[in-house]
């Protein structure tokens, strides 16, 4: 199995050792891949330097969705910077707030009320499903099959209903700020929630019949872009890119923040092929682990999002917080688990309202920094099949 | 003029089969020549056919055109495999590159 | 008066041009009166080729005219028109249909006329007609033995016969028929498509132009791509680029003259139809290739390379799986294949043995790949590379490689369909019908929808495109490797062993009655069953879509 | 004379097409000139009657055509079509052999007694598949053998390099 770790046709390039195995050579040509690419989830542009079908080399060029958020942040008060962490990780906006809020909470001691520490993860649950279902929607489209990514809007048109009607907003919501959210839920909130938990939680089964089983999904998913799981720590990556490879890590679990300590549930990760009805081809840390440990966490945010209706206690929302925060002269990172991976805010106040330093830590950034090492000796056809796995927001790289 | 006759199909295969014997002595690129003997081999086709249309009037023309075809192919796939050897040895389909041979 | 905001403005430029077209067109339109005053006078005074020349301008001229001084009442009536379409529009529109359905059958019934008038005796010399018969001719046997009471009609009726006796007129308007039919299941097909594409991914597909679910989307696709600037690069191969779409889309255009929709429809029976028509499959992906090359673009040369390998791998299992319905009948001639599927279901190629069932699927799988269909669709694989081979073209070019493929889609269905499936048979025996076949109009016409008949051949092959569709908004797309995998190592050893295994078939089973019709029950059955379990899918899918979408998105989208 | 019409068109672009050929450069452009002449002459086929024939011409090198297209594609870039410029020495030799050929050939042609217009032959499939397993049976045989062979020599010929593949399980 180690033998097959990053090229997934010995027979066709390399073997283990590196040596030229192809057969014959044409003459190479290199390829931008983006830009503007229809799988390349945005902005991401990747020079490829490819011998036919074969992709020798790939290396991912970012920065066209640079926007200085960092510079922003130092300029900024934190309440003013909130809608601008809407915008790094734009299908994860909740998460992206409730990290950085977080962050400047633990930072200047605020204490957030017990229906606003439900109401964040609620909302940031809801969002980690939503942002999956695009996750799982775009990749089938990557893979060619169009259908799912229908299915996966349909379901997350009803979370941004949700949303709307919590804080009006549809994908940039900065509705958890700091002192927790902005505003209580609204009226039958949680029944619609409810509502949509039975609805949603068959669904997952769906989808893994329609696609995450087909043969032809397993075939072009199993054994491609294998990410061994040293090679997973050693490159920084987190969330299910990290677990894809058999890695059992979930801040939410291990390091618990806020509530998470109070919920029951499960790390997914990747499990070799054949067991649990999961595909003989499958290998720990291929593609098709990374998709699947997708689908089993909204299963999970599912059974969190059950057991917050459960425990939500009535009572303010928001903890009393003054219209000026000064920040005191100290640090404080603060990881948060996103859809994507571990989101870290890193604040350091000088005493003034406005922080000194803001330093984003991009799950997407540096799950992406591997794409160059797993993208190498391959078809053209896995690149789509790869970079789609790592699932990668180009405003969360870019920043 | 109007009648067609076998002087008019003949003339054109002529000029296919010298078409071809120049493409074959002129082109360097060996995929080049390949298309050369293609023309001359597809002339000597249509000589066969217009014999049996106009001369014997029987189907052994078209059935020897049909060889010729089928023999066609089978150089083309031949031929095809031996560039694919020359390139990799030589990283070129030059027909002048494969010189080595003259000491 | 107050200063027009910019949306105000926007309207005022709109009636502006639309003020300047009416006088353009008028202006044009009085023009070309002019001109054709001028040659119709000219015509009047001047005998000979060049007087005809010249009525013959003054025609062209005033038709000129006529169309320019409608066009310019059309712009400047344009808002009642426009009421007036949207509201007549579709009932037109399906009148028309159905009058070029029935009109389709008259040019059939002349011709038989014609065949039969040559083939009868004069009654005046009593000597066999010589063709061509005389417009004179035509109209005394009309008078006489048909019946034809008014002269006048008489006179009509024969000068339509006279021309209709020369093969070069009935080619030509064979010819328009195939341009109108394939242009008209294109249009069809890319509507039908996305159509289906909503309905499998819980939404619509068009619904707003024309009014019923927006059935002239197609035709406002069209007229959309034919303003479209015809973009050319400046790296490209400007011959080639130019010729790709034509060298794509004629061949397709071509397959049609060959493919009989029944006995009697069909342009040219060629004793080797079905040799010619895999040639002209082949031939189509030149067009491909010769885009992909002459764009001077990666992606697109990446996917003309992959369609001509898939292209070529697939040919040679799509070639002896038509072998097999070609040994069971004994011919190439694609009537001659047919016919033989007269008598109802069982009668059908596919169900003979178990090995022309096998070949069958083959044939499928292989079409669905020479038609870059999905799985298949590699070469215009969007999220791999851009659009494929048509990545660089725009306007009326790029709608020629959609009406291609979509015309081939129809194509292969059809030949699927000649082949193997009853061709334009009905599923009842042809025994059942015999007494209507040679009855009064109406029992012939009954006979036509009931027991074989075109309409049953393009309804069979209809079935097969959307089976295409069903496959292509339902599955991933396969990787090249995997593809020439599929072709190489299942596919053709398949092909091989079916085709062997039919002539085994042909030698020792066929002649042992009571195997041979076991074996042709078995496999009826069977297909009976798919079928059955296709359309119960349908219609399950159909009756509880609200249910399998779930009421939480049936009550959030409007017609979920 | 529709027939003649036929054949003037239909050879004007075979002819054509063998020109362009001579004077393409690239090697996709002779490639398609290369096809342009193939499929003139497989109509003009269907003009001789040989249907069957053309049909096969069609497909054979349709596809043949196209295996030369993408392998020209392939071992040769886009841009480097000059590097494939003949010589003048060349050029000449050539011009003069093919052009004296052609005289030659055509001074022989004129000067034959050629029969006028012979019977039709009645060459339908039928008839061309039983002198195919009739009378020619052994050359026909010996297509077959030829075109075994040629499968296997090709597929040795065009394999992988032994020696160069190592350790993944395959032996070449």
């Amino acid at each position: 199995m180690q033998e097959r770790v990053y090229h997934s046709y010995p027979d066709l390039l390399l073997d283990a050792e590196g040596e030229d195995l192809a057969d014959l050579r044409t003459e190479e040509m290199l390829i931008n891949m983006g830009p503007q690419h229809p799988s390349t989830h945005g902005v991401l542009r990747l020079v490829l330097r490819t011998d036919g079908e074969l992709v020798l080399e790939a290396v991912p060029h970012i920065g066209y969705l640079h926007r200085c958020a960092e510079k922003i942040g130092e300029n900024l008060a934190p309440y003013q910077f909130i809608p601008i962490t809407d915008r790094l990780d734009y299908l994860a906006a909740m998460n992206n707030n409730y990290a950085f809020s977080m962050a400047v909470e633990q930072l200047c001691g605020i204490e957030v009320p017990e229906r606003g520490r439900y109401v964040r993860v609620i909302m940031s649950e809801l969002n980690r499903i939503a942002s999956h279902l695009v996750s799982f929607g775009s990749y089938a489209l990557d893979l060619g099959a169009f259908t799912p990514f229908l299915y996966g809007f349909r379901e997350r048109e009803y979370i941004l209903d949700l949303f709307e009607s919590a804080c009006g907003a549809r994908l940039t919501y900065s509705y958890i700020t700091i002192g927790g959210p902005a505003l209580d839920l609204p009226e039958g909130f949680l029944e619609n929630l409810q509502q949509f938990l039975d609805y949603f939680e068959p669904k997952i089964d769906e989808y893994n019949q329609l696609l995450s089983y087909n043969h032809i999904f397993v075939r072009r998913t199993a054994g491609v872009g294998v990410i061994s799981p040293e090679d997973a720590i050693a490159w920084g990556l987190t969330g299910p890119c990290l677990r894809g490879s058999g890695v059992r890590w979930d801040l939410r679990k291990c390091m618990p923040y806020d509530i998470y300590d109070r919920f029951e549930f499960e790390i997914p990760v990747g499990v070799p092929g054949g067991s649990d009805g999961i595909p003989r081809a499958v290998v720990v840390g291929d593609s098709w682990c990374r998709y699947f440990v997708r689908i089993a966490e909204m299963k999970q945010s599912a059974r969190i999002l059950r057991q917050c209706l459960e425990q939500i206690p009535d009572g303010p929302v928001r903890a009393k917080v003054p219209r000026v925060l000064k920040l005191p002269s100290k640090e404080v990172y603060f990881e948060a688990e996103n859809p994507r991976g571990q989101l870290g805010f890193l604040v350091v106040g000088d005493g003034s309202p406005i922080p000194r330093r803001v330093k984003i830590r991009g799950p997407s950034f540096c799950n992406l920094s591997i794409a160059s090492q797993i993208c190498r000796n391959v078809l053209v056809a896995d690149i789509a099949a790869i970079i789609g796995s790592i699932d990668v927001v180009m405003g969360e790289v870019d920043r | 003029m109007l009648s067609i006759g076998l002087v008019h199909y003949l003339t054109l295969s002529t000029l296919l089969l010298c078409c071809g014997l120049y493409v074959m002595t002129i082109k360097r690129n060996a995929i080049g020549i390949l298309i050369g003997a293609e023309l001359v081999i597809n002339a000597a086709a249509v000589n066969f056919v217009v014999f049996s249309r106009y001369g014997a009037g029987s189907a052994d023309g078209q059935v020897a055109a049909l060889f010729v075809i089928v023999l066609a192919a089978a150089e083309a796939a031949m031929a095809i495999a031996i560039f694919v050897n020359y390139y990799r040895v030589l990283a070129t389909i030059d027909a002048d590159a494969g010189d080595m041979l003259k000491g | 008066m107050s200063t027009p905001d910019s949306c105000d403005r926007r309207v005022f430029q709109a009636e502006d041009r639309a003020t300047r077209a009416v006088r353009g067109f008028t202006l044009l339109g009085a023009i070309f009166v002019l001109v054709c005053a001028i040659l119709a006078f000219g015509a009047t005074r001047v005998s000979g080729v060049a007087g005809l020349l010249a009525g013959l301008l003054a025609a062209g001229a005033g038709g000129l005219a006529g169309a320019s001084l409608l066009i310019a009442l059309a712009v400047r009536f344009r808002e009642p028109l426009g009421r007036l379409l949207a509201r007549v529009a579709f009932p037109i529109f399906m009148v028309a249909v159905v009058a070029t359905v029935f009109f389709a059958w008259v040019p059939a019934l002349l011709y038989e006329e014609v065949d039969r008038l040559a083939g009868s005796v004069s009654t005046a010399s009593g000597e066999p007609r010589q063709m061509p018969l005389g417009v004179a001719e035509i109209r005394s046997y009309l008078l006489g033995s048909c019946g034809v009471g008014s002269a006048w009609v008489a006179t009509l009726v024969a000068s339509l016969l006279w021309l209709l006796q020369f093969g070069l007129v009935r080619d030509l308007i064979t010819v328009t028929g195939i341009v109108v039919f394939v242009s008209l299941v294109a249009m069809f097909g890319i509507w039908w498509e996305r159509k289906v594409a909503g309905r499998i991914q819980s939404r619509l597909g068009p619904m707003r132009v024309g009014g019923w679910h927006g059935w002239a989307q197609s035709l406002a696709d069209g007229l959309k791509l034919l303003q479209k600037e015809d973009i050319f690069l400046s790296g490209a191969d400007r011959p080639l680029f130019y010729l790709a779409p034509y060298v794509a889309f004629v061949p397709a255009l071509s397959l049609f003259s060959v493919l009989p929709f029944s006995a009697a429809w069909v342009c040219r029976d060629l004793e080797i139809g079905l040799i010619f028509i895999l040639a002209l499959l082949a031939l189509g992906v030149l067009g491909v290739l010769l885009a992909g090359w002459s764009s001077n673009n990666k992606w697109s040369l990446l996917g003309s390379m992959r369609e001509a390998c898939q292209m070529i791998s697939y040919e040679i299992p799509l070639g002896f799986s038509l072998l097999v319905p070609v040994m069971s009948v004994g011919s190439l001639r694609l009537t001659t294949l047919g016919e033989v599927q007269a008598n109802g279901f069982t009668s059908w190629v596919a169900f003979a043995s178990p090995f022309t069932l096998a070949a069958a699927v083959i044939f499928f799988i292989g079409t669905l790949a020479s038609c870059k269909r999905a799985p298949f669709d590699l070469p215009e694989a969007e999220s791999e590379l851009v659009a494929g081979y048509h990545t660089e073209y725009s306007g009326f070019r790029w709608a020629l490689f959609f009406f291609a493929e979509y015309a081939e889609m129809f194509a292969v269905g059809a030949l699927a369909t000649i082949l193997f499936f009853g061709a334009w048979y009905s599923p009842l025996p042809a025994a059942w019908g015999a007494a209507w076949e040679r009855g009064p109009i109406w029992q012939r016409a009954l006979h036509g929808i009931l027991f074989s008949g075109p309409l049953w051949l393009i309804g069979k092959s209809l079935f097969f495109v959307y089976l295409q569709m069903w496959l292509r908004w339902t599955l991933p797309r396969v990787r090249l490797d995997q593809v020439m995998f599929a072709c190489v190592q299942v596919l053709l050893p398949l092909a091989l062993m079916v085709l062997a295994g039919n002539s085994f078939w042909q030698l020792w089973v066929l002649p042992q009655s009571g195997l041979a019709r076991l074996a042709n029950l078995v496999c009826a059955v069977l297909g009976a069953l798919v079928l059955v379990a296709m359309l119960a899918i349908i219609v399950y899918a159909r009756v509880n879509r609200r249910r399998l979408v779930g009421s939480l998105v049936v009550e959030h989208l409007p017609g979920a | 004379m529709s027939e003649a019409a036929m054949f003037y068109v239909f050879a004007a672009v075979a002819a054509g097409g063998a020109v362009g050929c001579v004077i393409a450069v690239s090697i996709v452009r002779m490639a398609l000139c290369l096809l342009a002449t193939l499929g003139a002459v497989a109509l003009l086929y269907f003009l001789l009657g040989a249907d069957f024939l053309g049909a096969i011409q069609l497909i054979v090198y349709a596809g043949g055509t196209l295996v030369v297209i993408v392998f020209g594609i392939m071992l040769t870039s886009q841009g480097s079509a000059a590097r494939f410029l003949p010589r003048r020495g060349e050029v000449v030799a050539g011009l003069l052999v093919s052009a004296g050929l052609l005289a030659g050939l055509t001074a022989i042609m004129l000067r034959t007694e050629w029969p006028q217009a012979g019977a039709a032959s009645e060459a339908s499939v039928l008839h061309l598949g039983s002198r195919l397993l009739s009378t020619y049976l052994v050359p026909f045989e010996l297509a077959s053998v030829v075109l075994l062979a040629v499968m296997v020599g090709a597929a040795y010929l065009a394999r992988p390099l032994a020696g160069r593949r190592t350790g993944s399980g395959h032996e070449g």
